[in-house]
Parts: C-alpha cells; sequence; structure tokens
C-alpha cells in the first residue's frame, strides 16, 4: 500500500503513525469508491433504456443505504477517536523534555532560514524581536550573558540522530513553513508567535528543508536550508566549531 | 411610448414597454436577461482562468521557458515581470492568485449560483419575476465592476495580487505593489454583489412560491440555492470584514494583521503592530469553508435536476436530501480552521474541528448515497446533460473522499500546501461543479433559446472533458503525497533530485516528469472545449427547434412555460399539485406528470 | 404576471417582500459588524497588558452624539406612526427632525475626527516612556517623515495630564491628590530623539484603528440611511398620492434599518468611548 | 394596526422606549465615572445595559416583540454564525501546542 500511494522516504519516529494512519484513510476510501463504482457501473448498465423501458417508480426498498451510511460514519469516528485526536494530541502535548532532546529556534525570513542553538551552556540568550536592525537580524539581546556562547547559522541546520529535536519555530517578516518531507513534519511559522514542533529523526543523511507556505516571490526559491543529521559525536564537534566563532563574532 | 399587449388564453399580460436595445440587455430587470447576463460573463471569466492556469502549467512543466505563441505579447502587455517571454515569479503568483480568485469569484460562482439561479429559480418556483428586479440588476452591476476591477489589476505596474486566493497577512500587506489594493477593492464589489443577490433569492423563495408550492415540493434545485444563499449572506459579510481591514492595513497603514516586531526586509517595518496575522485566516476561512459548499451546492441541485428527469423516476430520499443539504449548510460554518491544522492547534480546538470535519462528510456521503439510488429501477437515457451529470457522481466522489486524509490533522502534517490538496479540491470543482454546470447547459439550453445543442458534439465534448480532466488532476494525487508544495514556480523543481541529489526524500524524476504529462493533458482538456464552444453559438440558430415546451418531458414548472419564458413568465399564476418529481407514477397516463397538472 | 406581495403580506409568513428583504440584509450587517467586534475583542485581549489606549476620547460629545442618535430613532418609529394614522403633514415635520439628527451626528463624528488628528504621541529612540498632548504649530496627519520633510529640529509639546499607560481608576485619585498639575509644562523634544511619532489616527494603534475603522463604517450607514430618508422624504413621498400603504412600508423598511443603525452604535459607544 | 386609538397608545410606548434609552444611556457613562471596583465588572454591566438597550430598540422600534415565526429563524441562525465565529476564533487564539509563546518577547 505505501508503494501504492507512493509515500516518500521515511526518517522519523512518529513518521510511522503518520504513514499507517494515511494508509488506513486510504483503504477506506478506495473501499468505499470501488463498492460505488462498481455498484454504480452495474445500475446504469442494468437499468438503461433499451434494457428497462419502464422506470419504476418506488425504486430501491430496503434500508441497505442506511447501514452504510451508518458504517461509514462508524469507521469515520473510529478513525477519528482511536488515531487522529490521541495521535495530534501526542504532538503537542508530550512533547520530550527539553533536557533529553536537542532544541533548536528556527526563524524564517524571506528567504531562508535562521538557526539558533543555545550552544555549550544549553540555555538560550534573551531575544526580542524589536531590539532587531540590520546588524543584529534576529533581535538578540547582546548583553544577555546566556546569548555569548549561543550558535546562529544561515540555512545550516545540524541535529543529532536517535534523540528527538524540538524546534521552536518562529518568523521575522511573512508567514513560512518549516517542513522536512522525510521527517513528515510541517509547522507554519508565524511572525509574532513562537511554536514548538519535534520529531526524532532516525537515518543519518542531508534532508531538505522546504517552504511550505507561499511567501513571496522567493518563495520556491526558499530551499537553500538543509538540515544534517549526523551521529551524536559530529553533532557536538560541529556546535563546539561553530560556538568558538559564534562567540568571536560578539566582541 | 407605445405599449403592447398580447393575449393568452384570454389572460390580460402584464403590459410592457417597447425597449431600446440597452433597456433591454444592459439594463434590464427580468430575471432571465440577468441570469443570461450573468452565465455569459462568468463564461468569460471562466475562459481567462483556464487561459491564466494554461500559462501556469508551461512554467510548471518547462521553468524558466519562455512562453509558446503568447509570451511575445505578454512582454509587450505586462513589460518586464514577463522579460524575454518567459514568467516571472511575480507573474506566476499573480496569475495563481488570480486563477484562484477569477475561477471562484467571477465564474464559478456567478455561474453557478447567480446564472442558473436568477434563470432557474422564479421559473421552478413558479413565480413573475425575482422579488426585488432593481436590486438584480443592481446585483450584476456590482459584479461586472468588480470583474472590471479585478481584470484591470494586471495591467498596473506591478501586476495583480500575488499572495494568493487566499491573500494571508502579513504578505499580502508587504508586497510592495499595489495588486493586492485592488484586488481588495474588487472583491469588495464582488462581495456587495453576492450579497444583494443572496437577499433576492431567499427572499423570492420564501415569499414567490406559487400557491401550492410548499416546502417539500420544492424542487430539491431550489434548495440547493435556498441554502447558498443563507451561506453567502451569512459567511460573505465577515470576509468583507477583514478585507476593509485589510485595505486599512495596506492604504492607512494599520496594523490588524500585522505582529509587533515585524521585519520585512531586515529592517523594523514602521507600524504600531500589535495586530495577528492568524486573525485575517480565521476570518478569510469563515468565509472560506462555506464558501466551497457555495461552489458544489448549486451543481448538486443541477445534478439532481437532470437525474430525476433521465432516470424518468422520482430521487430516492427527497427527505433525506433536503435534511442533508440544509445540515451540510449548518455545519459548513464551524469547520473552517481545518485550513488552518498547520498554523499551529492544540488537542481541544483541533479536536473540535476534526470532528466537524468529519460530521459534515456524512451529509455528503447522504446526498451522493441518495442521488446514486435513484438510479437503481430507473429507465436512464443517456444524453448529454445526463452524461456530464452521471460523471460528476464518481468525479465528486473522489474528491469527497480525498478530502478525508486533509481533515484529519494528523494526516493533513504530511498532505498540507501540496498537489494532494490541489487534486482534492479541483476534483470537487473541475470535474465536479464544471461537469455539474455542462449539465445545466445543456439541460436548460432548449428552454432559453428554443433549439436543442448538438448531441453528437456533445457527446464528444463530454468525453473528451472526462479523459483529459482525469489525466490533468489524477497525477496530482501521486505528487502531491510525494511532498510537491503548491505555488511554486518552478513547479517544484528546487525540490528534486536533480537539484540536491544527496538530499533524502526529495522528489524523483517520475514524480517531475508528471508536471509535463499534466500540463499536455491540460491543453488537450482546453482544445476539448471547442466543439462546446462552437455547438454552444452554432445552436443558437441552427440547433434542432424544439417540438414542445417542454422536450425533456419534465414535471418541474420551469417547463410548463412558454419558450423561451416571457416577461413575466407564466400567462396565468400556475398552482402547484405535487410533489416535484412525480416521474412514471403509477396509473398516470404518461411517464411524468408535471406539479401545475390538476388531476 | 405581476410580483405579489410588494404590498399586502403573503398569507402563510405573514411578511410582504421588503420586509423579508431588509431583515435579511439586517441579518448581514450582523455578521459584517459581528466580524468586527470580534477583532476587536480579539486584539484587545491579545494586547500588551496596560497598553491598550482608553479615555482618549471625548466622553461628552459622545454621550451628545449618543442622544441624537437615539432621538432620531425614536422620531423614525413616529413618523412612521403618523402614516399609519394617515397624517403625513405630521410624518413630514417628524421625519424632518430624524434628518436633522443625522445630520447632527455626522457634523459632530467630523470635529471629533479632527480632534483626534491634531493629537499626538511621540515614542522615544531611547526607550523612555512615550508621551501623548499637542505640539505647537503642528498640522493634522504628521510624522517623523513629516518634520524630516519640513527640516524641524525640535518641537513643543503640551503634554496630556495622564498618559493612557494609567489606568483611568488611577488617573482620579492622582487627579484628587493634586500631585499632578492640571496643565503639565511643555516640554522641547528633540527630533534626533524621536523613534516614532503620530497624531492619533489609524496608524497610530490598533486601538484608534478598530475606532476610527468601526466608526467610520458606521458614519456610512449613518449616510446610506440618511440619504434614503431623505429621499422618502423628498422627491420620493410623492408615492403617498399614489400608492399610500406601499410607501408607509417603505417608510417602515427604511426604519428598520435606522434602527438597527441606531443600534450598532449603542454598542460601539460604551465599548470605544468607555472601556 | 391602522387603527388610531391603538396607535395613540403605541406611541405613547415608543416615548417610555425612548426615556429609558436615555436613562441607561446616562447610568452607562455615570458608570464611568463613578469607577466601578473592578475592570470586569464594569465591562459586565457596560455590556449588560447595551443589551438591554439593544433589546428596547429591536424589540419595540424594530418591532421585533411581536414579528413573524420566518423572522425569527432567520435572525436565530445568524446570531448561532455570529456566536460560532467569535467563539470559536476566540478560542482557537487560545490553545495552541504546548510551551507555544505570544508575543514578539520572547525569553
Ligand atoms: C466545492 C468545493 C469543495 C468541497 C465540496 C470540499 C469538500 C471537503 N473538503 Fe475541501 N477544499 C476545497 C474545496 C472543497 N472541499 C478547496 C478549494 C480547498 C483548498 C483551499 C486552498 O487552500 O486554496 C480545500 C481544502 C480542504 C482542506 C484543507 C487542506 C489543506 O490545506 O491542508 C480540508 C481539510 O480538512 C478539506 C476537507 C474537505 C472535506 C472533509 C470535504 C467533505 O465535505 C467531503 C465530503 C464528501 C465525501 C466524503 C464523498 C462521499 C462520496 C461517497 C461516499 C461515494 C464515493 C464513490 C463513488 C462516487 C464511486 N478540504
Ligand atoms: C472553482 C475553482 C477552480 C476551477 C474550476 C479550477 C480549474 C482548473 N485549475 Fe485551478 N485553482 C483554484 C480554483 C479552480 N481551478 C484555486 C482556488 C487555486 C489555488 C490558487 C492559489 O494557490 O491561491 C487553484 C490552483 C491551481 C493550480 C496550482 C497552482 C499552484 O499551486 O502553483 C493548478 C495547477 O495545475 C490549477 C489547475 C487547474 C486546471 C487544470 C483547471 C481546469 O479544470 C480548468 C477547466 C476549465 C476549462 C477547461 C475552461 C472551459 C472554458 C469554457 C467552457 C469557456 C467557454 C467560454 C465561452 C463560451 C466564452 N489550479
Ligand atoms: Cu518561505 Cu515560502
Ligand atoms: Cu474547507
Amino acid at each position: 500500500m505505501e508503494k501504492l500511494l507512493g509515500l516518500p522516504v521515511l526518517a522519523s519516529k512518529h513518521g510511522q503513525d503518520v504513514d499507517s494512519f494515511i494508509i488506513y484513510i486510504h483503504w477506506l476510501m478506495i473501499l468505499l469508491f470501488v463498492g460505488w463504482l462498481a455498484f454504480f457501473c452495474w445500475t446504469l448498465f442494468r437499468f438503461r433504456r433499451s434494457n428497462h423501458p419502464k422506470a419504476d417508480y418506488v425504486g430501491a426498498k430496503g434500508a441497505t443505504s442506511t447501514y452504510l451510511e451508518v458504517v461509514v460514519a462508524i469507521i469515520e469516528a473510529v478513525l477519528l477517536i482511536g488515531f487522529a485526536i490521541p495521535l495530534w494530541a501526542k504532538r503537542v502535548d508530550e512533547f520530550p523534555s527539553e533536557k533529553e532532546a536537542t532544541v533548536v529556534r528556527v526563524v524564517a525570513q524571506q528567504f531562508g532560514w535562521n538557526f539558533i542553538y543555545p550552544g555549550p551552556d544549553g540555555e538560550f540568550g534573551r531575544q526580542e524581536f524589536n531590539l532587531l536592525t540590520p546588524s543584529n537580524p534576529l533581535g538578540q539581546d547582546k548583553n544577555d550573558p546566556k546569548s555569548k556562547d549561543d550558535v546562529t547559522t544561515l540555512n545550516d541546520m545540524h541535529v543529532p540522530v536517535d534523540k528527538p529535536v524540538i524546534v521552536h519555530l518562529t518568523s521575522k517578516d511573512v508567514i513560512h513553513s518549516f517542513k522536512v518531507i522525510a521527517m513528515r513534519t510541517t509547522q507554519d511559522a508565524i511572525p509574532g508567535i513562537r511554536i514548538p514542533t519535534w520529531f526524532t529523526p532516525t537515518r543519518e543523511g542531508r534532508y531538505q528543508i522546504n517552504c511550505a507556505q507561499l511567501c513571496g516571490n522567493g518563495h520556491y526559491n526558499m530551499s537553500l536550508g538543509f538540515m544534517t543529521v549526523e551521529s551524536a559525536e559530529k553533532f557536538d564537534t560541529w556546535v563546539k566549531e561553530k560556538s568558538k566563532t559564534g562567540a568571536a563574532s560578539f566582541e | 411610448m407605445q405599449t403592447t399587449t398580447k393575449d393568452h388564453h384570454d389572460v390580460h399580460e402584464h403590459a410592457h414597454h417597447e425597449q431600446s436595445f440597452f433597456q433591454k440587455y444592459v439594463f434590464s430587470t427580468d430575471h432571465k436577461i440577468i441570469g443570461i447576463q450573468y452565465g455569459v460573463t462568468a463564461l468569460a471569466f471562466l475562459f481567462m482562468g483556464f487561459c491564466l492556469m494554461l500559462m501556469m502549467r508551461w512554467q510548471i512543466a518547462y521553468p524558466g521557458k519562455p512562453l509558446p505563441l503568447v509570451g511575445t505579447l505578454l512582454e509587450k502587455v505586462l513589460g518586464t515581470v514577463a522579460a524575454g517571454g518567459v514568467m516571472s515569479p511575480d507573474l506566476y503568483n499573480s496569475f495563481g492568485a488570480m486563477h484562484g480568485t477569477i475561477m471562484v469569484f467571477l465564474a464559478i460562482v456567478p455561474l453557478a449560483f447567480a446564472a442558473f439561479g436568477n434563470y432557474v429559480v422564479p421559473l421552478m418556483i413558479g413565480a413573475p419575476d425575482m422579488a426585488f428586479p432593481r436590486i438584480n440588476m443592481v446585483s450584476y452591476q456590482c459584479y461586472a465592476v468588480g470583474g472590471v476591477i479585478m481584470f484591470v489589476s494586471f495591467f498596473i505596474p506591478g501586476g495583480a495580487a500575488q499572495a494568493g486566493w487566499t491573500s494571508y497577512s502579513p504578505l499580502a500587506t508587504a508586497i510592495p505593489t499595489q495588486g493586492q489594493t485592488f484586488w481588495l477593492v474588487g472583491m469588495i464589489f464582488l462581495i456587495t454583489s453576492s450579497l444583494l443577490g443572496a437577499v433576492n433569492f431567499i427572499a423570492t423563495i420564501i415569499q414567490l412560491r406559487a400557491p401550492g408550492m410548499t416546502w417539500m415540493r420544492l424542487p430539491f434545485f431550489v434548495w440547493a440555492q435556498f441554502v447558498t444563499g443563507f451561506l453567502l449572506l451569512l459567511a460573505f459579510p465577515p470576509l468583507e470584514a477583514a478585507g476593509i481591514m485589510q485595505l486599512m492595513d495596506k492604504v492607512a497603514g494599520t496594523s490588524f494583521f500585522l505582529p509587533t516586531g515585524l521585519a520585512v526586509g531586515g529592517e523594523l517595518a514602521n507600524v504600531s503592530g500589535g495586530g495577528s496575522p492568524l486573525l485575517w485566516q480565521h476570518l478569510f476561512w469563515f468565509l472560506g469553508h462555506p464558501e466551497v459548499y457555495v461552489l458544489i451546492l448549486p451543481g448538486m441541485g443541477i445534478v439532481a435536476e437532470v437525474l430525476a428527469n433521465n432516470t424518468r423516476k422520482p430521487l430516492w430520499g427527497y427527505k433525506s436530501l433536503v435534511y442533508s443539504v440544509l445540515a451540510i449548510g449548518f455545519i459548513s460554518f464551524i469547520v473552517w480552521a481545518h485550513h488552518m491544522y498547520l498554523t499551529g492547534m492544540g488537542t481541544k480546538i483541533s479536536t473540535f474541528f476534526q470532528t466537524t470535519t468529519m460530521i459534515i462528510s456524512i451529509p455528503s456521503v447522504i446526498i451522493l448515497t441518495c442521488l446514486f439510488i435513484t438510479l437503481w429501477g430507473g429507465s436512464i437515457r443517456f444524453n448529454t446533460p445526463m452524461l456530464f451529470a452521471l460523471a460528476f457522481l464518481p468525479m465528486f466522489g473522489i474528491g469527497g473522499l480525498t478530502g478525508l486524509p486533509l481533515g484529519f490533522n494528523f494526516s493533513d502534517l504530511h498532505l498540507h500546501d501540496t498537489y494532494y490538496v490541489i487534486a482534492h479540491f479541483h476534483y470537487v470543482v473541475a470535474p465536479g461543479t464544471i461537469f455539474a454546470l455542462f449539465a445545466g447547459i445543456y439541460f436548460w439550453y432548449p428552454k432559453m433559446t428554443g433549439r436543442m445543442m448538438n448531441e453528437f458534439w456533445g457527446k464528444v465534448h463530454f468525453w473528451l472533458s472526462l479523459i483529459f480532466m482525469n489525466l490533468v488532476f489524477q497525477p496530482m494525487f501521486a505528487q502531491g503525497m510525494a511532498g510537491m508544495l503548491r505555488r511554486m514556480v518552478d513547479g517544484g523543481a528546487n525540490y528534486s533530485q536533480v537539484m540536491a541529489p544527496d538530499a533524502i526524500g526529495n522528489l524523483t524524476t517520475g514524480i517531475m516528469g508528471m508536471n509535463r504529462h499534466i500540463s499536455w493533458a491540460a491543453v488537450c482538456l482546453g482544445l476539448a472545449q471547442i466543439p462546446f464552444i462552437i455547438n454552444l453559438f452554432w445552436s443558437m440558430r441552427n440547433g434542432k427547434k424544439v417540438e414542445s415546451d417542454n422536450p425533456w418531458e419534465a414535471t418541474t414548472l420551469d417547463w410548463q412555460t412558454p419558450t423561451p419564458p416571457p416577461h413575466g413568465n407564466f400567462a396565468a399564476q400556475p398552482s402547484a399539485h405535487r410533489g416535484p418529481y412525480e416521474y412514471s407514477a403509477p396509473g398516470a397516463a404518461k411517464d411524468f406528470s408535471p406539479q401545475n397538472q390538476t388531476a | 404576471m405581476d410580483i405579489p406581495y410588494t404590498v399586502a403580506p403573503r398569507q402563510d409568513t405573514g411578511l410582504y417582500n421588503a420586509k423579508v428583504g431588509i431583515w435579511l440584509f439586517l441579518a448581514s450587517e450582523v455578521m459584517l459588524f459581528g466580524a468586527l467586534f470580534s477583532s476587536y475583542i480579539l486584539l484587545r485581549v491579545g494586547a500588551e497588558p496596560g497598553m491598550w489606549p482608553h479615555g482618549l476620547l471625548n466622553i461628552p460629545i459622545g454621550t451628545f452624539n449618543t442622544a441624537v442618535l437615539i432621538t432620531s430613532s425614536v422620531t423614525v418609529v413616529l413618523s412612521w406612526a403618523a402614516l399609519k394614522t394617515h397624517n403625513f403633514g405630521r410624518f413630514r415635520a417628524i421625519q424632518s427632525i430624524t434628518l436633522l439628527c443625522a445630520l447632527g451626528f455626522l457634523g459632530i463624528k467630523t470635529y471629533e475626527y479632527n480632534e483626534k488628528f491634531t493629537h499626538y504621541e511621540v515614542w522615544f529612540a531611547d526607550g523612555r516612556p512615550s508621551v501623548t498632548g499637542h505640539i505647537d504649530g503642528a498640522g493634522r496627519f504628521w510624522t517623523l517623515n513629516t518634520l524630516a520633510d519640513k527640516k524641524i529640529e525640535s518641537i513643543t509639546m503640551h503634554p496630556d495630564r495622564f498618559h493612557y499607560r494609567i489606568p483611568s481608576g488611577e488617573q482620579a485619585k492622582l487627579a484628587k491628590s493634586g500631585t499632578v498639575p492640571e496643565h503639565p509644562e511643555p516640554i522641547k523634544i528633540a527630533t534626533s530623539e524621536i523613534k516614532r511619532l503620530s497624531a492619533f489616527v489609524p496608524a497610530h494603534s490598533t486601538y484608534f484603528a478598530v475606532y476610527f475603522t468601526l466608526t467610520f463604517l458606521h458614519a456610512l450607514h449613518v449616510f446610506g440611511g440618511a440619504l434614503v430618508i431623505g429621499y422618502l422624504w423628498g422627491p420620493g413621498a410623492s408615492m403617498w398620492k399614489t400608492d399610500p400603504d406601499r410607501f408607509t412600508n417603505r417608510i417602515e423598511v427604511s426604519g428598520l434599518f435606522w434602527h438597527f443603525v441606531d443600534l450598532v452604535w449603542i454598542f460601539l459607544f460604551p465599548v470605544l468611548y468607555l472601556l | 394596526m391602522a387603527d388610531s386609538h391603538d396607535i395613540s397608545k403605541t406611541v405613547r410606548k415608543y416615548i417610555i422606549v425612548f426615556v429609558a434609552l436615555l436613562v441607561g444611556t446616562a447610568i452607562t457613562v455615570g458608570m464611568y465615572y463613578v469607577h466601578l471596583p473592578s475592570v470586569a465588572m464594569t465591562v459586565m454591566v457596560a455590556v449588560f445595559i447595551a443589551s438591554v438597550k439593544a433589546f428596547l430598540v429591536a424589540g419595540y422600534f424594530m418591532h421585533l416583540i411581536d414579528e413573524r415565526k420566518m423572522i425569527y429563524g432567520i435572525l436565530g441562525s445568524t446570531a448561532f454564525f455570529f456566536v460560532g465565529l467569535m467563539f470559536l476564533t476566540i478560542w482557537a487564539m487560545h490553545d495552541f501546542p504546548a510551551h507555544t509563546f505570544l508575543g514578539s518577547h520572547v525569553p
């Protein structure tokens, strides 16, 4: 069924749930469609005028259709209550604890992605968009000691494999949307509000970050952002490296 | 001024003046003329929306290549946005936004609701005209003005609106050109037109039903129009409010939809801030969702009429149909946020909207089921209107069923803003509503002109349309499932394996290749309309003359008038003595018993 | 065939056409103003605490205008009652009061608007609290750009007694205590110190954006209503001779619209002026 | 209705409503100057008085008190949708995923 639907490569934990859920729904859809289509064709064939010159005033009798509608309703209810609601609740209510996760702040802009890592101290410095200037594009409060070791990158995101990633997402200008297809994650980046989302990458490699919301004439071109999933060691070295250069630029 | 009086069956007919061409065809207050005005204008816009889309499809299939045939023309007319005959991203976004806007607000709604509604509803309920003929005329004029404003906006510096038909703030205000301003002003006119139209339709249906035409004797089409009227009446004003606010943001520098700390182009924007971008989305989709039912309900109504007529039997489950359509009307006001699942939703609100979305799919299932079962036991005539009406059913079925995975937050996670969504809604509006409208045109054409459209070319039109519609939209499901995003100037090339061969999960060449197939299928789809267009004009003079006023042997009152119906519609006040679909009634002499037949 | 029920009510609904029409139209108006109201509530609830402007409108004038509108509402219904008793002269007389009220309302509104356009707020670049007041020699709608264009290097501002940051209860207490002078000393502000300058225009803040949008839309409705009532009072009144019942219906329908406009104001006034 | 005795009675009714409306306005404004203990209370009283006034205008000037069922139906559904719009929008704007920050001041 995955093949039939053509679902793309999967590389995150919860993505398995997404895929299975999509597959269940498509089973229901295909069942309904094929069933109805068969009935439809058969009816058209059987009751064509040449075969059935005099129409029957009453038509179909019995309550089969009512049962059918009830069954559809029940299946939908099961999908809804059994899967959709709890699965979504898990996405938005049960975040992994920040201690056990890689936390990244993502700030979208026309037309690129800014990433902020807390650096070795594990804490983000203060950020306020009213502080934003061309030389301080992310509105970081440079007097806050915690910002000293924060790492900022443009279009270059690194995360360790097999560890939850929490992305705090916002935008400086218009609405964008952070989407990594293989991670089965999508979340709009909306200015004036910072929304978290999370996923656990399960496969090392390079992934392209899609901007999934029309954000201007460069929307199609907002494709330079990549996410590199790598081993924990590699990731740590990367952060340390970046943190040094980042701190230097603060002086 | 000379007056003429006609005498029909000894009944004194309403005296009316000899009218000039302008009075008769431009400033007419006759619902039939206004219906035709709407129809012609809307078809022209349908054609325009299609042309915009063809140019976009070329760009998607062959990114960066100059447009064939029209490239140089575009460059001449529009300037640098089409430099070298190549579509720039700005132009693509304009065309995308305007394709959506034109198709929805200037083509389908005016055609389905206003044109068919105007022509057919008063006839069906046995009324001489709409309740407020002059308001009807103003309504058309507002529509025309709105259309002109939208059209003109292509030619202003910077071109038409570029923020999608959804016009999300802050993008809509952040784009420096004035296209959005035109869009907003145009929309205010279109909304006014729809509101006046809605008031008129509802009042007409409530007040002008002929004696004996009780609510449960109304043809289903009238019910569909009635509910559609309410959807327009109550869902459009919030968009109007939002439009006014966005207009203020655009021209008066307010911040209704702009949050504090907004920085466009790296500098803090010079606005007070304090607004909310999500507020726009709520107000837009509060209209947006009911609007999609505005697109489909009249179509369903037409299909129901055609089905009953050509199966020669009553609609199955008339009452369920009526209650379902009422239920759709009610619930459609409380599902809107399913378009906003990925703006960030907590469990509670997401649960609410998922639940209502699933609930609203049930009445749709019921309607489709009733229409299906209507076929059972019929004596089915396969004429052109019937073919289109029949095709509507599975096509709407595909569109509707694919709404289900979008209706769950958790699966929308993967599908949101991909071509899956595009395919979903085009299946409902293009092979769905457009087919229903074709059915309606073929069906009521003899009433409007006194001549039939050509059957053979009608069938050619049908089969070609059916095939190419599916060739256009079916592959889009696959593309969407693979993660191809909508509103991409390059058709997703930047996210393909060609651009980044090492990136995992990028679009394969197979998926990318479909772009070209789809585009050529769209070209063929356009060519398939040629028989229709020729047929439409040719039959006006040369079509087979109808032998009676009721060529389809239909039961509803619209067929019990002279052809074409005169000013005032009926020679004498008709009255209804039975339900709308008394076909093949046991004991009746003929296989149809018109509603106004006494015994 | 003629269109039925243009004058006499239809049996089963008990209504004539225009009445159904106007109520439907009013339903859509409810949604229009309702959406704006909802937006207002949302923006207000979402505003940063303490930063929502209040007490900046002229309450006595607003109260007076409310009374004007209420008066016009009662005269509209009385004029209709006069027609019901076939007293056309009385109708004309009473309805002319309505028209005067409508003009009065619009005139007063214009005055109020104009007052706002020359009342300013200055935000400072160094982040100290902003100041509201009047600026010597300033016209309407000045912004920082105006100062730059006119090459004005500093302005003299006469601050208001209280800034809207201070809650109204607090203001009353302070006023009683006498620690704050009634007319604070004018202050001189260099243009270079100013981060933002805005009159009380829509762009000033979401509050004024809401205020102007809602009241202007309302004023448009008053204007439209007045046009219709004026037409029916003047040239349209000739129908009284030809078709008095229909004319009375028209007055009723235009009156329904007018009452609705009044009703909107009944909510707008406390919400915008007092809360 | 056309009965002139009836009319003079209704005219009296209109005048009473008119006075009530003026009194309501006066109370609302007065309340502003006396400063009720809490903002919530001020809002509640103000909205309550406005609603009473609205009821008077709609009920008597617009004759809603003895209007037809059809009109009630139209207005009832309008009220339903209006409440839906307002309530659901406000609800949605207060229910985000856990740990969402609203506003541009983020820690
Ligand atoms: C006429 C228009 C129309 C109709 C009727 C519908 C009907 C439905 N739509 Fe669709 N929708 C749109 C037009 C329409 N939609 C548009 C234009 C958009 C995109 C807007 C944009 O972003 O630009 C959209 C987007 C859209 C989204 C947002 C997706 C996203 O952006 O991520 C969602 C999510 O819930 C959705 C859901 C639904 C559902 C559940 C229905 C249900 O009502 C469907 C119910 C119907 C059925 C369940 C079918 C029943 C049939 C059978 C059981 C028989 C089948 C078998 C045979 C016929 C053989 N739609
Ligand atoms: C009612 C609505 C409607 C209709 C009917 C259509 C019809 C079609 N649409 Fe469109 N579409 C939208 C509404 C509609 N669309 C919307 C809302 C969007 C989203 C916009 C956005 O992103 O903001 C969209 C976006 C959209 C896209 C995605 C663009 C992108 O995301 O980048 C594509 C891509 O292929 C597309 C294609 C088509 C095609 C091939 C048709 C075909 O089905 C067209 C079929 C029509 C014809 C074949 C015309 C027939 C003409 C006549 C019969 C004329 C006769 C004339 C005379 C007699 C004078 N549409
Ligand atoms: Cu950023 Cu699209
Ligand atoms: Cu929807």
